[in-house]
C-alpha cells in the first residue's frame, strides 16, 4: 500500500484534512478507516444531520465517436464530460513496460491549456485506471485514454472516472472490476450534500471529497480530499458515498444492458 | 520562450526584493578600479572571508551520494556547494546519434535557489552554455573509444552558488567519473582565478567575480580553467573580460599551480572510495 | 477602405505602378557552392534567398520515404530583420509551418518525384526582406533554385498575387497595399497548361469579383514565368560559353 | 501512433463512385451531411456535428493589454486543439500539420474577415482590452474539419456574451454575470467556409468530404463565404492538384447559396437556444447526450461499412433491432425506477435505404437514455435512504 | 530524465565532411603551407558590403571564402533592465538558416546558433567594448535596444570570425535616431523622435572586438581554418581581440586539450593577428564610406 500525505494536521476537535491518497492496492473501507483513526487519537464524535443525500441524473451515450475504441458521452446532472479509449495500441519505446500497459492519460480542459490542475486529475485518473484495468494481458502496449471536459456542473473529477470507466467498457478492454466516483461536499454549516451542482460548489464550502469504489466489495480505490472538517463527517461522507456509488453501478449495468439488449429482450 | 505548463508560475511582474535594497545605482557604476580593489582587499592583502590572495577556499569532496547513480560525488567549496551524478555508460537512445565513439552527455543545472536571482527550472541559457562547456571539458578526459555506440550522462546540479561554479563542476565530474569506473586519461581539475588591475584573487567568490560593469577598461577579468594534472594538459579554458596576453600568461600559472596542488586531495578521496568499495565487497564475499 | 490612396485618380498605384504593372525582377542563379542549386530573387523590395539540396538519401526518420516517389521537404523562413518590425522567430510559428506545406504540395506537383523513388530533395526559403507577396517571390526563387540544381520538373511553377481596388484589379502586390486592407489572391500556376496548383485569398470581396480578379492574377503568372525563363536561358548560355572557354 | 494506411481498392472504390457522379454514404456531389449545432449552459460554447465529425468551441475572454500597433483594438485569438480522442495519429498538445492547416484557415476566415468588430472590445485607448480567445476541440474526425471548426468557432462567438464593464474615470469596473448583463459580441457579418474534395485532375468536386473521401481527393478547395455572397478566404491545396479557373468559379457559386442556407441555420439555432435560456431549466449539452437516434441515417452506416467492416459482424445479426422499442426498466427493489426511451424515428428512414452490400455488416448504434427522475438539478432527484443499504 | 539530446550534443556541422588519409596527412604535417595556397596567419579573401537590409537601421553582408553571413541591426526603444537602469543594451540573436546545410533545419542549428550567440554577448561586455550608457534615453525608463541578428547563410569554416566581423561592421553603420526628451508636463515626460530620418548618430565601434579563431593542428596552430582543417583539429581557441589588442574573452573550442604553453603563444598570436584584422576592417569601412553612394551589389554577383 502506497499513500501520499501532502498535509496532515490532528488538532483536539477538529481533524484537519487536507490531502490526497491514492491507493496502488485496493483495501477496505473499514481498514481505511482504522488507517485513519489511528492516525488522530482523541476525536470527539459528531452526530451530523446529512441533508441533501441525492445524486443528480445519469445519462449516456456509447460508441458516440466513430474513430475510437471506446467512447462515451456522459454526463451527471448538468457536468457533461466525454472520454475516449484507444488500445491497446503500440507503446512509443520510452513508454513501453515490459510486464504490462502502459495507461496514459489526456485531461482537455475547456478553455486554454491544460496545466497544473488537469495534470494533478490526470494522475488520479491514471491511477484509478491502472488498478481497474488488466494491464498485465497486455504487456508493452499502450492504452491511450482521453477526457474532455465539455460543461461544468461542479464534478468533473467524478464524472471524469465515471466516464473513463464507462469507455474503458464500451472499448472491450479486459477489466478487473469498475469503478464508480462520487463526489460530495461539507457546506458551510456542515451540511454533507451529495453530488453538488456548480452553484453549490460556488457558494463555498468547508470540504469537498471525492471517493472512488469498486464494483465487487464496494471497496475504496481512490479518495481525494481538501478542506478542513472534523474526522466524523469525512467518516459519514465517504460512507454516504459509498451508498451513492451503488446507484452508478446500476446505471453502468442498465448502459451496457442497453448496448447489448437485443440479447435480453 | 516556451511556457512552463508543470508548474504553477509565479507572477510575471515579480522581482527580487534585493534590488530594492538601499544601494546607490550611480556610485556602483562609476566605481573605479582601483576603489573595486579596495572594496575587495584591506590593506594587509586580506580578503573579506580572511584569504590571502593566492588562497582558495576549503576544499570537501565526497564520493557515493547518490545512490541511484551508477557514480557520484558532492563538492563544497567555501559555501559553492553542488553535486554530480554520472549514469551509464549505457545505449544510446536515439538512434539516430549513431556514433562509433561513446558519447557524453552533459547537464549542468543551477537548482532555483541556487543564486541570488530565483532561476528558472527549465535549462536557460547560460546554463545550456556551461553544460557545452562542461562537455568539451571532459570529452578530452574521458576515454571515449572505451564505450562505442554508448552514452555516459552527467548531471550537475548546484545547490549554492557562492562564485566559481564551473570549476567546482568540473573537479567534480571529474570525480564522479571515476567513481563511476569509467576509463579516463586523468582526472580534470577546475580552478578559477579573478584578476584585478595590481593583484589576482585565486578562487573567487561570488562577490569577487568579475561582473560586466562599465568603466573597468583597465585589466579586470575573470579565468576558469580545467586542468588535467597528470597530463599536463588544458582541457577547458573560459576568459571574461579585459587582459593582455602577458597577464593571462601570468593567470594560467598561479592556476595550474593550484591544480596540481588539489590533485593529490582528489586522489586521496578517490583512494578512500575504492577501498570502501573493496571493503564492501569483502564483506558481500564473507557473507556467501 | 482607403481605396482612393491606393488607387490614384489617374489610374496610378501608390508606388508610381500601373494597375497591371509588375515589380521589377532581378534574379541571380548558383549563389551558394554548398547548395545542389541555390538562387536570389527579388521582386521590387522583396528578396528572397533559396537553396535546394538533393536528390539525396532520406534524412533522419526513414519512415518519411515514399516508396514511389521522391519526398519533397520545404522550410520557410523569414529573417527576424526582414520587417519593419523585428520579428521575434524566423521559423515555427503557424504561418511559416503553413506556407512551408503550401510549397511542399506546390513542388511536390511541379518536380517528378517518380524519377527518386525513397530520396528526399530539400527546398529552404529564407526571406531577406518582405515587401509584400513574400509566398509568391519564394515559390519563384525556389523555381530558379531546382532548375540551377537540375532537378527535373513536370513544368515550371510561377506565382502572382492580384489584389482589388475600387474594382480594379492590381497585380504583384506590394505590403503596402496588402496591409492597406485591401484583399491579396495568391495563385500558382503552371504556365504551359495554365492549370492553377495552388490559390489563397485573404480578406473580402464580392464573388462576382472572383472572375476578374483570379484572370489577373494568372496573367502576371505567365508574365513573370516569361521573365524568369529569359534569366534561365541568360544563365545557362553563360555557364554554356564558360564550359567551352575552359 | 500512426494513422492506419489506406488501401488502394478502398480509394479507388471512392475514385471511381465519384467519376460516376455517387458517393459512397449515398449522397449527391453538391449535398452535405446533416448538421447539427448545440449550445453549452455556459455562454460561449458551441458543439458541431457535421455528420460523424465532431468539432467543441468555447470562447472565454481576459482584459489584456492591446497590441502597441492596434491600440484602439480588442483581440480574437483562435486556438485548435487535436488530442488523440478525434484520430489516432493526433497528439495531444501538438499539432500536426493538418491541425495548423485548420487553425489557418480558421483564422483567415475568422479573424482576417474581421467579422468581430474589435474596436468596440477596446476598454482604455492602450492600456485594457478584451482578448476574445476561442479553443476548438475536435473530438471525432470524420473529415471536413475545416468546415466543422469554422461553423463551431462562429456559433461560440455568436452565442458568448462578455461582462459588462463600466468606467469610474480610469477605472474599469469589470460587473459579475449576475450582477449586470453580459454583453454579446458585434458580429459584423457570418463568415463560414465550405469544403469540397477534388477528383480526376480538378475536374470533380464533392461538397463536405468524408474522412475517406479527404484521403483518396487529389487536393482541396475552401471557399470562405458570408451570406453576402463575399469571398473571406479561399485556398486550393493538396499534393499534386490542378485545377482550372472555371472549375474555381463553379463551386464558388455553389457554396455561396450554401453558405446563405448555413448562416440562415445558424441563427435559428441561436434564436432556439435563446429561448430554452428564457424559459429557464437550461441543461445545455446534456441535452444532446444520446443525441437523437436520427443519426442512424444512411451516411453514418456507409463510414461504418467502409471503416470496420469485420469489428461489427456480431453485433448486428438481425435488422429489426435497429429500432429498439420503447421499454420501462423497473428496478426490483422498487426504489430506483429507470426509465428509459428509445427513438424509434430512425427505422422509417432506414427502411427507405437502400441497404448497401452486404446488408449485414452494417453498423448500428445503440442509444441508451437512460433518465433517473427528471433532469434539474434544483430538486434532489431520488433520495438514498437507509433501505438502500 | 528529460533531457533533450540535441540540446547537449555538439555541432555536428562538420561531420559530413569526407577527407581521405592523404588529405588529412597533407593537413596535419604540411609545413608553412595549406591546401589552399596559405601560410598558417593568412585569411582568405573577404567580401564585405554594408547597407543591404532597408528595413533594418544597420546591416552587413559579409563573405570569408564560403562562409556567407548577413547581420541586421535593428534599433528600438524599451525600458532598460533593472539592475542596469543607465544603460541601454546589445541583444545578439543567431540563426542558422536551412540554407547552409540541411542539418539546421527547424531547430538544428539552434546549439551551434547558442554557442556563437553567447561567446558574442562575453566578448562585447566588458567596459570598453561599447558604451552602452550612450544608449540610454530617459533614466530608469527608457533605453535603445540594439537586436543584432545574425543570419548564417553558409558555413565555409571560420563562422565565429566571420560572424564577428559582419557584427561589427553592421553596428559601424548602425544609424540611431536622435530622440529629444521634452518637457516635463506633469510627471509624464514625453520623448521626441526627431524629424529628420538623417538626423541620427553612430556608436563608436573603434575598440569592437573581433573574434580570432586558432585551431590547433598537429604541432602547430592557424587562422581562419576551412572545413577540412576543422575536421582534422580537435581542439583551438577563439580569442575576441579589442580594436585596442587587448583580449576581451578567450574560450577553448573543441572536444581536445592543450598544453598550457601553446595556450599562451596562441593568445599572444591571436592578439596580434585581432589587431591587424580590426585595423583593416576600420579602414575598408571608412574607404566604403567616403566612396559614397554606390550601387548595392548584395547577392546579384
Amino acid at each position: 500500500m502506497v499513500t501520499n500525505f501532502a498535509c496532515l494536521q490532528t488538532t483536539l476537535h477538529n481533524f484537519v484534512l487536507f490531502f490526497t491518497i491514492t491507493f496502488l492496492v485496493q483495501f477496505k473501507t473499514h481498514s481505511y478507516l482504522c488507517f485513519i483513526k489511528i492516525l488522530k487519537s482523541s476525536v470527539t464524535l459528531f452526530t451530523m444531520e446529512t441533508e441533501q443525500k441525492s445524486i443528480r441524473a445519469l445519462k449516456c451515450e456509447q460508441s458516440v465517436l466513430s474513430r475510437a475504441d471506446g467512447s462515451v458521452m456522459f454526463s451527471q446532472g448538468n457536468t457533461v464530460v466525454m472520454a475516449s479509449v484507444y488500445g491497446p495500441l503500440e507503446a512509443k519505446i520510452q513508454k513501453e513496460l515490459s510486464d504490462r500497459m502502459y495507461v496514459e492519460v489526456n485531461y482537455k480542459p475547456k478553455t486554454g491549456m491544460p496545466g497544473v490542475a488537469e495534470r494533478g486529475k490526470e494522475k488520479l485518473i491514471k491511477t484509478t485506471c491502472n488498478h481497474i484495468i488488466l494491464t498485465n494481458l497486455h504487456p508493452r502496449t499502450a492504452v491511450c485514454i482521453t477526457i474532455q471536459e465539455m460543461q461544468d456542473g461542479g464534478t468533473l473529477l467524478s464524472a471524469s472516472i465515471n466516464a473513463v470507466c464507462l469507455a474503458l467498457l464500451d472499448s472491450g478492454l479486459p477489466l478487473q472490476c469498475l469503478v464508480a466516483a462520487v463526489t460530495c461536499l461539507v457546506d458551510k454549516k456542515d451540511k454533507i450534500i451529495l453530488d453538488p451542482c456548480i452553484r453549490t460548489v460556488k457558494e463555498g464550502y468547508k470540504a469537498m471529497f471525492t471517493f472512488a469504489f469498486d464494483s465487487q466489495k464496494y471497496n475504496l480505490i481512490l479518495s481525494h480530499c481538501e478542506g478542513q472538517v472534523p474526522y466524523q463527517l469525512f467518516q459519514e461522507a465517504m460512507e454516504l458515498c459509498q451508498k451513492a456509488s451503488h446507484i452508478i453501478f446500476d446505471f453502468y449495468r442498465q448502459a451496457v444492458l442497453r448496448k447489448f439488449s437485443k440479447e435480453l429482450l | 520562450m516556451p511556457v512552463d505548463s508543470r508548474r504553477l508560475q509565479g507572477p510575471e511582474s515579480a522581482f527580487s526584493y534585493t534590488l530594492l535594497e538601499k544601494k546607490d545605482a550611480n556610485a556602483e557604476e562609476s566605481i573605479l578600479s582601483a576603489d573595486l580593489q579596495k572594496m575587495l582587499i584591506d590593506s594587509n592583502h586580506v580578503r573579506k572571508d580572511k584569504r590571502k590572495p593566492t588562497d582558495a577556499r576549503p576544499l570537501f569532496l565526497r564520493t557515493g551520494i547518490i545512490s541511484q547513480a551508477k557514480g557520484s560525488a558532492y563538492i563544497e567549496q567555501g559555501n559553492t556547494k553542488l553535486v554530480c551524478g554520472v549514469y551509464g555508460p549505457r545505449e544510446v537512445q536515439k538512434k539516430s546519434d549513431f556514433r562509433l565513439n561513446g558519447q557524453l552527455f552533459c547537464e549542468f543545472k543551477f537548482a532555483p535557489f541556487s543564486c541570488q536571482k530565483r532561476r528558472s527550472h527549465q535549462q536557460d541559457n547560460e546554463e545550456l552554455v556551461l553544460s557545452g562547456l562542461l562537455r568539451e571539458a571532459l570529452e578530452a578526459a574521458v576515454c571515449l573509444h572505451h564505450f562505442p555506440k554508448a552514452q555516459v550522462e552527467v548531471n550537475i546540479m548546484v545547490i549554492e552558488n557562492d562564485g566559481s561554479p564551473l570549476a567546482a563542476a568540473l573537479t567534480c565530474a571529474s570525480l564522479a567519473l571515476a567513481s563511476a569506473s569509467i576509463p579516463m586519461y586523468d582526472l580534470v581539475i577546475g580552478a578559477a582565478v579573478r584578476q584585478l588591475p595590481k593583484l589576482l584573487l585565486l578562487d573567487p567568490t561570488k562577490d569577487e567575480e568579475w561582473q560586466p560593469k562599465l568603466n573597468h577598461d583597465e585589466n579586470n577579468s575573470n579565468l576558469t580553467v580545467g586542468f588535467m594534472p597528470s597530463m599536463q594538459q588544458i582541457c577547458a579554458y573560459v576568459h571574461e573580460g579585459v587582459s593582455n596576453p602577458e597577464e593571462l600568461e601570468q593567470m594560467l600559472k598561479i592556476v595550474t599551480e593550484y591544480c596540481l596542488k588539489v590533485q593529490p586531495v582528489v586522489q586521496l578521496c578517490l583512494k578512500e572510495t575504492v577501498e570502501k568499495m573493496l571493503a564492501s565487497e569483502g564483506e558481500n564475499n564473507d557473507a556467501e | 477602405m482607403s481605396g482612393t490612396e491606393l488607387l490614384s485618380d489617374q489610374g496610378l498605384r501608390i508606388d508610381g505602378r500601373k494597375p497591371n504593372e509588375l515589380r521589377r525582377i532581378r534574379c541571380s542563379l548558383g549563389i551558394f557552392a554548398q547548395a545542389d542549386g541555390s538562387a536570389y530573387l527579388e521582386q521590387g523590395n522583396t528578396k528572397v534567398l533559396a537553396a535546394v539540396y538533393g536528390p539525396h538519401e532520406i534524412r533522419g526518420s526513414k519512415s518519411k520515404a515514399l516508396h514511389d516517389k521522391a519526398f519533397v521537404n520545404c522550410q520557410y523562413s523569414t529573417a527576424t530583420f526582414s520587417m519593419g518590425e523585428r520579428k521575434r522567430r524566423p521559423r515555427g510559428d503557424r504561418k511559416s509551418t503553413e506556407m512551408s506545406t503550401h510549397l511542399e504540395e506546390t513542388f511536390a506537383a511541379a518536380i517528378r518525384t517518380e524519377l527518386y523513388p525513397r530520396s528526399q530533395i530539400d527546398i529552404f526559403v529564407e526571406v531577406l526582406q518582405a515587401d509584400g507577396g513574400n509566398y509568391t517571390t519564394c515559390v519563384n526563387a525556389a523555381m530558379m533554385a531546382l532548375v540551377d540544381a537540375g532537378v527535373p520538373l513536370k513544368d515550371t511553377v510561377v506565382s502572382c498575387t492580384a489584389s482589388l481596388v475600387k474594382d480594379t484589379p492590381l497585380v504583384d502586390v506590394n505590403h503596402v497595399e496588402q496591409s492597406g486592407g485591401s484583399p491579396e489572391l495568391v495563385v500558382s500556376i503552371l504556365p504551359h497548361s495554365g492549370e492553377i496548383v495552388y490559390m489563397s485569398l485573404t480578406q473580402r470581396f464580392h464573388i462576382d469579383h472572383l472572375s476578374k480578379v483570379l484572370d489577373t492574377a494568372i496573367k502576371g503568372c505567365k508574365d513573370i514565368g516569361v521573365i524568369l525563363k529569359e534569366i534561365m536561358k541568360g544563365h545557362l548560355t553563360k555557364l554554356d560559353t564558360s564550359l567551352q572557354a575552359s | 501512433m500512426k494513422e492506419t494506411p489506406l488501401s488502394i481498392c478502398e480509394k479507388q472504390c471512392v475514385i471511381q463512385a465519384v467519376k460516376e457522379g455517387q458517393r459512397v454514404d449515398g449522397r449527391s456531389l453538391a449535398e452535405q451531411r446533416k448538421t447539427c449545432i448545440t449550445f453549452g449552459t455556459e455562454w460561449g460554447c458551441c458543439q458541431v456535428l457535421l455528420g460523424n465529425t465532431r468539432v467543441m468551441a468555447q470562447v472565454s475572454c481576459t482584459i489584456q493589454v492591446p497590441k502597441s500597433s492596434r491600440a484602439n483594438e480588442g483581440m480574437l485569438f483562435i486556438n485548435v486543439e487535436m488530442s488523440t480522442m478525434a484520430a489516432e495519429h493526433f497528439e495531444a498538445g501538438r499539432l500536426g500539420q493538418q491541425g495548423i492547416e485548420v487553425n489557418r484557415l480558421v483564422e483567415r476566415c475568422i479573424k482576417d474577415s474581421r467579422c468581430i468588430d474589435l474596436e468596440s472590445l477596446c476598454i482604455l485607448v492602450e492600456e485594457q482590452a478584451w482578448e476574445i480567445r476561442v479553443d476548438i476541440h475536435v473530438l471525432n474526425h470524420e473529415g471536413n474539419l475545416i468546415d466543422a471548426a469554422t461553423l463551431a468557432a462562429l456559433g461560440a462567438l455568436c452565442h458568448f456574451r462578455r461582462p459588462d464593464v463600466t468606467l469610474d474615470g480610469r477605472e474599469v469596473i469589470v460587473h459579475q454575470l449576475d450582477e449586470r448583463d453580459p454583453v454579446p459580441l458585434t458580429i459584423l457579418h457570418y463568415p463560414l467556409t465550405l469544403s469540397f474534395a477534388l477528383f480526376d485532375q480538378g475536374k470533380i468536386y464533392a461538397l463536405d468530404p468524408t474522412n475517406l473521401e479527404e484521403r483518396s481527393a487529389d487536393g482541396k478547395l475552401v471557399l470562405g463565404l458570408n451570406a453576402y455572397r463575399e469571398l473571406c478566404t479561399l485556398q486550393i491545396s493538396g499534393d499534386g492538384v490542378f485545377i482550372r479557373k472555371e472549375a474555381v468559379l463553379s463551386c464558388a457559386n455553389v457554396a455561396a447559396s450554401r453558405a446563405v442556407e448555413m448562416v440562415e441555420m445558424l441563427k435559428k439555432c441561436l434564436a432556439a437556444d435563446a429561448a430554452e435560456r428564457i424559459k429557464g431549466k437550461y441543461d445545455g449539452l446534456v441535452s444532446s447526450v444520446a443525441l437523437e437516434a436520427e443519426r442512424i441515417t444512411t451516411q453514418s452506416q456507409a463510414t461504418a461499412y467502409f471503416k470496420t467492416p469485420v469489428h461489427n459482424l456480431e453485433e448486428n445479426a438481425d435488422e429489426e433491432s435497429l429500432s429498439v422499442p420503447k421499454t420501462k426498466l423497473v428496478k426490483d427493489q422498487g426504489i430506483v425506477t429507470l426509465e428509459t426511451k428509445s427513438d424509434v424515428s430512425s427505422s422509417e428512414s432506414d427502411i427507405e435505404m437502400e441497404p448497401l452490400p452486404p446488408a449485414s455488416v452494417v453498423k448500428k448504434r445503440v442509444y441508451e437514455e437512460i433518465d433517473i427522475g427528471n433532469d434539474s438539478e434544483e430538486e434532489p432527484v431520488m433520495l438514498i435512504t437507509k433501505e438502500l443499504t | 530524465m528529460s533531457i533533450a539530446p540535441q540540446l547537449l550534443r555538439g555541432p555536428s556541422l562538420m561531420a559530413e565532411i569526407l577527407l581521405s588519409e592523404a588529405e588529412k596527412a597533407f593537413i596535419h604535417h604540411g609545413d608553412d603551407l595549406r591546401c589552399d595556397g596559405r601560410t598558417r596567419l593568412d585569411y582568405r579573401p573577404i567580401i564585405l558590403e554594408t547597407g543591404l537590409v532597408s528595413n533594418a537601421s544597420g546591416s552587413s553582408r559579409l563573405r570569408l571564402a564560403n562562409s556567407d553571413v548577413l547581420v541586421g541591426v535593428k534599433v528600438e526603444l524599451a525600458s532598460p533592465l533593472s539592475e542596469k537602469p543607465l544603460e541601454g543594451r546589445l541583444e545578439f540573436f543567431v540563426d542558422c538558416s536551412a540554407n547552409a546545410t540541411p542539418e539546421f533545419e527547424g531547430r538544428g542549428g539552434e546549439d551551434l546558433a547558442n554557442e556563437i550567440c553567447r561567446f558574442l554577448q562575453m566578448s562585447y561586455m566588458s567596459g570598453d567594448t561599447i558604451n552602452l550608457s550612450e544608449l540610454s534615453v530617459l533614466a530608469g525608463q527608457q533605453c535603445w535596444v540594439l537586436y543584432v541578428d545574425i543570419l548564417i547563410l553558409e558555413c565555409g569554416g571560420n563562422l565565429y570570425d566571420t560572424v564577428s566581423l559582419a557584427v561589427k561592421s553592421a553596428l559601424y553603420t548602425t544609424q540611431i535616431p536622435s530622440i529629444k526628451v521634452a518637457t516635463m508636463d506633469g510627471d509624464q515626460p514625453e520623448l521626441e523622435l526627431s524629424e529628420d530620418p538623417y538626423d541620427t548618430k553612430r556608436l563608436n565601434t573603434q575598440n569592437v572586438p573581433c573574434l580570432v579563431t586558432l585551431m590547433k593542428i598537429g604541432n602547430h596552430y592557424l587562422v581562419d581554418p576551412t572545413p577540412e582543417e576543422e575536421c582534422c583539429s580537435s581542439s583551438g581557441v577563439v580569442v575576441a581581440v579589442s580594436g585596442s589588442k587587448k583580449i576581451t574573452a578567450v574560450r577553448k573550442i573543441g572536444s581536445g586539450s592543450l598544453h598550457p604553453e601553446s595556450l599562451v603563444s596562441m593568445l599572444k598570436t591571436a592578439s596580434e593577428v585581432g589587431a591587424v584584422v580590426n585595423k583593416i576592417l576600420m579602414k575598408k569601412l571608412l574607404e566604403e564610406e567616403t566612396a559614397g553612394k554606390t550601387q548595392k551589389v548584395g547577392f546579384m554577383r
